[in-house]
């Protein structure tokens, strides 16, 4: 059989650090390690820019399945992108398999019998964030949120788990994207007195609203930040100096397992830098694919993705998992904080475990996301 | 040093008598039957975005390089006809025409207002001007509810034109598309080639002069604006059904900022020019989109060869050569 | 007019005390080749004109001697020293200065600071009180924006301005265009002046009355060559000659 | 005012951050006359050509052209009214050829420069009175040339043509003779002679000889002010005119 | 004590401080753009990308020789603004006598190739750069905390600022400049090195940017992209300040920086158009920009 996965994410602009080049190169990885050339798998991998702009990106995805008849395509880093490719995927009956986008739209409701959701979203992180900063006493919450509208569903998932915990919210504040000064936003968070700030907001902004809370020493103040969607690479440009005592949730972090560590390593030593969440799942989501095809002997997304749903996934980035109806991939997610400079050991070790969330908590429960699929 | 726009200008004086010089019917039938052929040896998808953009470019050029008003707000028309023409489409269900139609309009309408404030002034500042409105009309498509934010409206229903054709099979909406981009760049060439492009030109070169012969320029400058925006309302109108969607994109700034590339690349201030920069500069897009970070790169150095080397744009410097206005 | 013809005429007494030799000089805008061959010379402490009809190289001949046209071939020569291939700064540094016929005045300078802009290059120049009395309205308008001035107020500051400088040839294109009566005359007597004091000067010239009573000598341009000389006491006898040429 | 006047100022005043440079003038022309304004350099001569022609605002003052108040129209409007000025420094448009500088204003009488949906070749129908024009002002071989390759004393003929062509029933002049070779200045002043026979002309123009051969009347302006006013045999001995403007030296 | 639409005026206090210290930025970079447009009449559209470059400098100085933030203040200007005269002398030379199009469109092209390279090399997540220990830490000012690398800022774009205007608008170099803005060609007659001067000037305008970008790294990440949307807000503050108008981009960029402040306060969502409202407003009313000279 040949299959040909398009790698579609951003290379140039904000993700292309947590993304990019690091996904084709986990793409790579799943083909030699599942062994396709063995296996009469003649696998071709196609890569391209989508520049975070959905018309772009769907271009791309459209002329992909028309000219170079991909058969799958995979991350997507950008929600909007993501959204218009999952459109086109449907259209044209292929396979989509989401490791970068984080909105939860993707099994809610823009769900698609073509479209695996596979590492993490929104739900999924302000769960594990919220719950867990609540439970440990953060019960006021003031939000900085991203004036977008990923940054407005962190933010609104997040409330909604915040308030079912028991804690209440005191305000918000909405900045632009892509701001470069947050002090205001955060003399006004810092001036609403609510313990806890929760920064729905993503990549550079995520950055730069932490930084500048150290600087104004919001942190030694008392209250807590908690960023909801934030990558290894965020915490790297930060310095743990800066990003210590963060609380967040990922779905992957090297120093898991053994079998983490080792993924890792192997990574790193072709990307020169340890994975992150979404280059893991990338790799996780294409080994799964092409054990699929393996199986049908065929590459009609039919079939393919019945039998990824009806097959559990085992791989050494998340374990044994499966695919629920929806599509939405179901592994646990772990809630980790950041070391201190003085108890990191070696170059990339940057978290601690605080706690594992289980797969059947960690994500929305099926019936809640509005999915029509879910409802046959 | 030059404030206006003249000192590049390949303003050619025309041959002795006016209509359509010979050589111009001649590449406006190559182009026709080149482009009846093409979609039977190109992707089709790839030969329309290219038509929109040099339909978007070539009414783009209608103001700058023939009014000689450089608007660095172009992406407003452009944008907000798409986003118009898809919710039409969407969730008004009108068939493709009409809701083209209804993106032109609003393009116009907007054309209007904003021309009839910027026109008022000159040079940069007319560019800093319909910078500030397209930059406000970005800022109402993030925050209104309709345009979907940066989601942007997706999966628009491309219909059936006349209730006849089903655009769904590209072929038919690659000659829809055609036939579009004919009507459009053939009302532009009009446009240029008529008496009213004559006191265009005359206004561009030397304004008091054209004052004190008793034009009221301001209303040549107005009109002109209208009928670019509209023009260029139309082009983003028909992309939104073409790629059954409408972003944020299309309304940004660095979109107004392409289509002076696309523009100056080609050859401003030529009939054929923005074509061809339209052209190059998408199929660069298109064939360069896996190159990742290097696409800025290459981008970049074309822009300043370009700059360095065909400073009157690829036809611009034919024209030259061939000391004809092409 | 060959080299021959010209000396003749000019009166080959010596070559050395020629300041400023143009031999052959050839000069293009772009492609179109304006200047075929320009020759004439001018004394220490002479005033020559160059005459022609509108388009004969007049202005042309002035800026290339400058340095100012790129594209330029053939040799000027001042106090000696070749200047053809010099840019226009170092010939400015030399001691020429040059007064364009479109005045050249700055609207991002004031009046004062259009004034004070070319640096002094030799001693000798005129103070600025020396200017002011020469043009009166200059001093009353010294804060104004440059080019708010009149026409004729624009062209006092375009020649005040050179004056300052030092320079000892002045390259005056069409100085008295667009000026009163009462100033012409001025402007007449002071380039009677500047002859006495020694400063050499080159003028170009529509207005043949103003010229006819300043120069030394007339050379007649045309279609970018030099076509006839006329020594000053000639031209009462070769008025014919001139409206020939100049229509005069 | 009477019925033979066809263009008059009252208190005309143009006020700069302070600096008066025109300040109440009263001027009036007399319909089919040439006039000529003259002064000293920054009398104020182009300043009230400017306002006449509303190119600049007055201060103060009102403008009347044919017994209608004018002061508040748009300098087009004016134009379209048949009061056509020329500008002190050249003005063509560079890029046309000869010819088409001279369309351009007959095209404007003829009305038709609205019509975006014809074709250009409608504006041949011109080409025959713009040869003539060009004709009139000795520019018939240059037809063709840009205007802009034109030298200086052809671009302000050819702005003489392109004038001429609105056909006004009133022209402004500022110095239409600076910078032309004399043999330019009597086809100029012959020209402006013939076309002045049922115009009206209001010109700047510090040639005395053109000045007085042309002129039936003069005023003089210096610092903003009338000086004085009447022929140029009256003018001319007025000590004041020949102190501030003439000079002692003239012939 | 009365509060201003709901916020305490010692709230207020604290972001207008905030809004200066951004407006100190806007401040010199829009002095560095206004320098070279006002003197070249290149619209320096590399100006963002030239920030980054300073950033950038500071860090590689801090992270291969050791050189830190005080070495840094002093030597990227002069670093960047080298790289500035090399572009100068051979790429955007050959655009002075064509329209303001052509250098945009050159030094644009310039932007990305920049841009694109820092990103290849360093990626978009940003590098730390910390700031030196006289800057680390800050001032209870009661209404807030000040850091002090934050007040610094405002100190050392206003003696920049301050000099830069001096410079050219009260000395003959100034004169030159200008003149040689309008009409090199004449002031090259009149013996004066223009191509030197412009040469220098650019870099220097270049140096600016670099020292703006040098004053961020500490308060923003060095980022490639840090820039990037930047430059048009900077250029939108030099056109309301008037192009070229070296005053006017000074005194804008403060005061633009205030309003921004207080958007942020009243209507967050708005901070990044506020400047393209204001931009409208001020040129509908003043054509030329608050202090430009009117055409
Ligand atoms: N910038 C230019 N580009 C092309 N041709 C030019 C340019 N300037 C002048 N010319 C041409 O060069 C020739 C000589 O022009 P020049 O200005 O030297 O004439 P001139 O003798 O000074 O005439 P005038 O008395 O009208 O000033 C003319 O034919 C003119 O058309
Ligand atoms: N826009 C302006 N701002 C300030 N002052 C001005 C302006 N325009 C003209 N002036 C001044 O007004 C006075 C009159 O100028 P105007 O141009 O009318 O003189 P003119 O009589 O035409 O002189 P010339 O014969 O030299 O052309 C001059 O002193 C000039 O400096
Ligand atoms: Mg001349
Ligand atoms: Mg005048």
């Amino acid at each position: 059989v040949d299959v040909t996965i398009g790698v579609l994410n951003d290379r140039s602009g904000l993700y292309a650090d947590l993304a990019g080049e690091g996904s084709v190169v986990a793409t790579r990885m799943a083909i030699e390690d599942f062994d396709a050339e063995s296996k009469d798998i003649n696998v071709e991998v196609l890569s391209a820019d989508h520049q975070n702009k959905p018309d772009v990106g769907s271009n791309i995805a459209r002329q992909w399945i028309d000219t170079e008849s991909v058969d799958v395509i995979v991350d997507v880093p950008t929600s909007s992108v993501a959204l218009a490719v999952n459109e086109v995927v449907r259209e044209k009956d292929k396979i989509f398999l989401a490791s970068g986008p984080a909105t939860s739209d993707l099994t809610g409701k823009a769900c698609s019998p073509n479209t695996i959701h596979w590492t993490y979203d929104t739900y999924s992180l302000a769960n594990g964030t919220g719950k867990a900063m609540v439970q440990e006493g953060g019960d006021s919450w003031f939000f900085v949120t991203a004036d977008y509208a990923f940054g407005h569903a962190l933010e609104r998932d997040t409330q909604a788990v915040v308030e079912e915990a028991g804690g209440k919210v005191l305000g918000n504040v909405r900045h632009p994207l892509s701001s470069s000064d947050f002090s205001s936003f955060l003399l006004q968070a810092q001036a609403s007195g609510a313990k806890v700030i929760g920064l729905a907001n993503a990549g550079g902004d995520t950055i730069n609203s932490i930084k500048q809370a150290a600087e104004f020493g919001i942190v030694q103040a008392g209250q807590s930040l908690a960023g909801l969607l934030i990558f290894s690479t965020d915490v790297a440009a930060l310095g743990l100096e800066t990003a210590q005592g963060l609380v967040l949730t990922n779905a992957f972090f090297a120093d898991r397992n053994e079998d983490t560590k080792a993924f890792a390593e192997r990574f790193k030593e072709r990307h020169g830098k340890n994975p992150t969440m979404v280059q893991a799942g990338v790799y996780s989501s294409v080994l799964h694919y092409l054990k699929g095809v393996e199986a049908t002997g065929s590459d009609e997304a039919s079939k393919v993705m019945e039998w990824m749903k009806a097959n559990p996934s085992n791989d050494p980035i998340f374990g044994e998992a499966s695919v629920r109806k929806d599509g939405r991939h179901m592994h646990d997610m772990y809630l980790l904080k950041v070391k201190s400079p003085d108890a990191a050991q070696g170059e990339e070790d940057y978290f601690e475990l605080l706690a594992t969330i289980p797969a059947e908590e960690a994500f929305r429960p099926i019936e809640d996301g509005e999915c029509e699929m879910a409802k046959q | 040093m030059a404030n206006q726009v003249e000192t590049i200008a390949t303003d050619l004086p025309r041959e002795k008598g006016a209509g359509m010089p010979r050589h111009h019917l001649i590449i406006f039938v190559v182009l026709a039957a080149a482009l009846l052929v093409a979609p039977f040896l190109l992707y089709p998808i790839f030969l329309m975005k290219v038509l929109c953009f040099a339909l978007f470019a070539s009414a783009f050029n209608l103001l700058l390089g023939y009014g000689g008003l450089l608007s660095f707000g172009h992406a407003a028309y452009f944008g907000m006809a798409s986003y118009v023409s898809a919710h039409a489409a969407k969730v008004w269900g009108l068939p493709p025409e009409l809701a083209i139609l209804c993106g032109t309009a609003i393009a116009a309408v907007l054309g209007l207002v904003f021309g009839a404030l910027a026109i008022r002034r000159q040079g940069i500042y007319f560019a800093m001007v319909t910078l500030a409105f397209a930059q406000m009309v970005y800022f109402f498509s993030l925050q209104a509810p309709f345009t979907g934010g940066e989601d942007g409206i997706q999966a628009v229903p491309r219909g059936t034109l006349f209730g006849l054709f089903n655009l769904a099979d590209p072929e038919t909406l690659y000659f829809f598309v055609l036939a579009i981009f004919f009507f459009g760049i053939l009302i532009i060439y009009r446009i240029i080639h008529s008496p009213f492009g004559q006191v265009l030109k005359a206004i561009r070169q030397n304004e008091p002069r054209a004052v004190s012969l008793g034009y009221r320029v301001n209303q040549y400058k107005l009109a002109v604006f209208v009928l670019s925006a509209a023009l260029s309302g139309l082009a983003g109108a028909t992309k939104a059904i073409v790629f059954q969607l409408a972003s944020l994109t299309d309304v940004y700034w660095a979109m107004s900022g392409e289509v002076v590339l696309m523009t100056l690349l080609g050859g401003m201030g030529t009939v054929f020019g923005p074509m061809v920069g339209a052209t190059i500069i998408v199929t660069m897009q298109n064939y360069l989109a896996t190159l990742g970070d290097w696409v800025t790169i290459i981008q970049g150095l074309i822009f300043v060869v370009a700059v360095l080397l065909f400073r009157e744009g690829v036809v611009g410097v034919l024209a030259k050569r061939f000391r004809k206005p092409l | 007019m060959t080299e021959a013809g010209l000396m003749e005429r000019t009166g080959d007494a010596a070559t050395a005390d020629m300041v400023l030799k143009v031999r052959d000089l050839h000069a293009w805008y772009g492609e179109s080749h304006v200047l075929h061959g320009i020759d004439f010379d001018v004394r220490e402490g002479e005033v020559v004109t160059l005459l022609g009809r509108n388009g004969a190289g007049k202005s042309t001949t002035l800026k290339t001697i400058m340095g100012i046209l790129a594209k330029r071939k053939g040799s000027v020569v001042y106090k000696g020293e070749e200047l053809i291939n010099q840019p226009s700064r170092q010939v400015a540094r030399r001691g020429i200065a040059f007064c364009p016929e479109e005045r050249g005045i700055f609207a991002s300078l004031t009046v004062e600071e259009n004034l004070y802009l070319p640096p002094q290059v030799s001693q000798g120049g005129w103070d600025v009180d020396r200017i002011f009395e020469l043009f009166p309205n200059l001093r009353e308008r010294l804060s104004s924006q440059g080019t708010k001035l009149s026409g004729g107020e624009q062209q006092m500051l375009a020649i005040g301005r050179i004056l300052r400088t030092g320079a000892r040839l002045l390259l005056l294109d069409e100085p008295t265009e667009g000026l009163a009566p009462v100033i012409v005359q001025q402007i007449g007597s002071t380039i009677a002046r500047l002859k006495q004091e020694g400063f050499t000067i080159v003028l170009v010239e529509q207005n043949f009355h103003f010229a006819a009573k300043l120069a030394d000598r007339h050379y007649i341009v045309d279609q970018g060559r030099v076509v006839d000389v006329i020594p000053g006491e000639e031209v009462e006898a070769r008025m014919e000659d001139l409206h020939a040429y100049l229509g005069v | 005012m009477s019925d033979s006047t066809i263009l008059a100022a009252r208190n005309l005043t143009k006020e700069f951050r302070g600096f008066f440079a025109v300040s109440d003038v009263d001027l009036s022309v007399i319909r089919g006359s040439i006039h000529a304004l003259i002064g000293p350099n920054g009398a104020g001569k182009t300043t009230c050509f400017n306002l006449l022609t509303k190119f600049l605002s007055p201060t103060r003052g009102t403008i009347t052209y044919n017994g209608k108040d004018i002061t508040s129209y748009s300098p087009a409007d004016i134009a379209r009214l048949g009061l056509v000025r020329s500008f002190q420094i050249s003005a063509v448009f560079p890029n046309m050829t000869a010819m088409e500088n001279v369309r351009i204003a007959l095209q404007r009488a003829r009305g038709d420069s609205f019509d975006f949906w014809r074709s250009d070749k409608t504006l041949r129908q011109y080409d025959h009175r713009a040869e003539e024009l060009l004709h009139e002002v000795g520019l018939e071989q240059f037809a063709e040339t840009p205007a802009e390759e034109l030298s200086y004393g052809r671009k302000r003929a050819l702005e003489i043509a392109t004038t001429l062509a609105l056909d006004p029933e009133m022209l402004l002049l500022d110095e239409p003779m600076a910078g032309m070779t004399q043999e330019d200045i009597e086809r100029i002043s012959s020209l402006i002679r013939r076309v002045a026979k049922d115009r009206t002309v209001l010109m700047v123009e510090h040639n005395l000889s053109v000045v007085s051969d042309l002129s039936d009347r003069i005023t003089v302006l210096a610092r903003g002010q009338v000086l004085a006013e009447g022929t140029y045999d009256e003018v001319s001995k007025d000590e004041r005119v020949v102190e501030a403007y003439i000079g002692s030296g003239h012939d | 004590m009365f509060e201003l639409i709901g916020i305490p005026p010692q709230a207020l206090f604290g972001q207008l401080l905030l809004g200066l210290i951004n407006g100190a930025f806007y401040a010199v970079l829009s002095l560095g753009l206004a320098v070279i447009f006002g003197l070249l009449n290149i619209i320096n559209f590399t100006h963002g990308a030239q920030y980054m470059l300073g950033a950038f400098v500071a860090w590689m100085l801090l992270n291969y020789l050791g050189l830190g933030y005080w070495w840094a203040l002093l030597l990227a200007p002069v670093i960047v603004g080298i790289t500035g005269v090399i572009l100068e002398r051979t790429l955007i030379r050959r655009l002075y006598h064509l329209d303001h199009l052509y250098g945009l469109l050159l030094t644009f092209g310039l932007a990305l190739i920049f841009t694109g390279v820092f990103k290849q090399l360093y990626g978009v997540s940003g590098l730390p750069y910390r700031a030196p220990e006289l800057l680390s830490g800050g001032y209870n000012l009661g209404f807030m905390y000040l850091p002090n690398s934050r007040a610094f800022v405002i100190l050392a774009s206003v003696v920049v600022c301050f000099g830069t205007w001096f410079m050219i608008e009260k000395t003959k170099l100034g004169a030159y400049l200008r003149a040689a803005t309008e009409n090199p060609t004449l002031v090259s007659a009149f013996g004066i090195n223009v191509p030197l001067l412009i040469t220098l000037t650019y870099g220097f305008g270049v140096g600016l940017a670099a020292f703006a970008g040098v004053l961020a790294a500490p308060i923003y990440s060095v980022n490639p992209i840090m820039g990037e949307n930047l430059i048009i807000v900077v250029f939108a503050v030099v056109v309301i300040g008037g192009m070229g108008s070296i005053l006017g981009s000074i005194l804008t960029g403060f005061g633009l920086g205030l309003v921004e402040g207080l958007t942020r306060v009243f209507y967050p969502e708005g901070s990044a158009v506020v400047v393209f409202v204001i931009m409208a407003l001020v040129l509908l009313v003043k054509p030329a920009g608050l202090f430009g000279r009117e055409i």
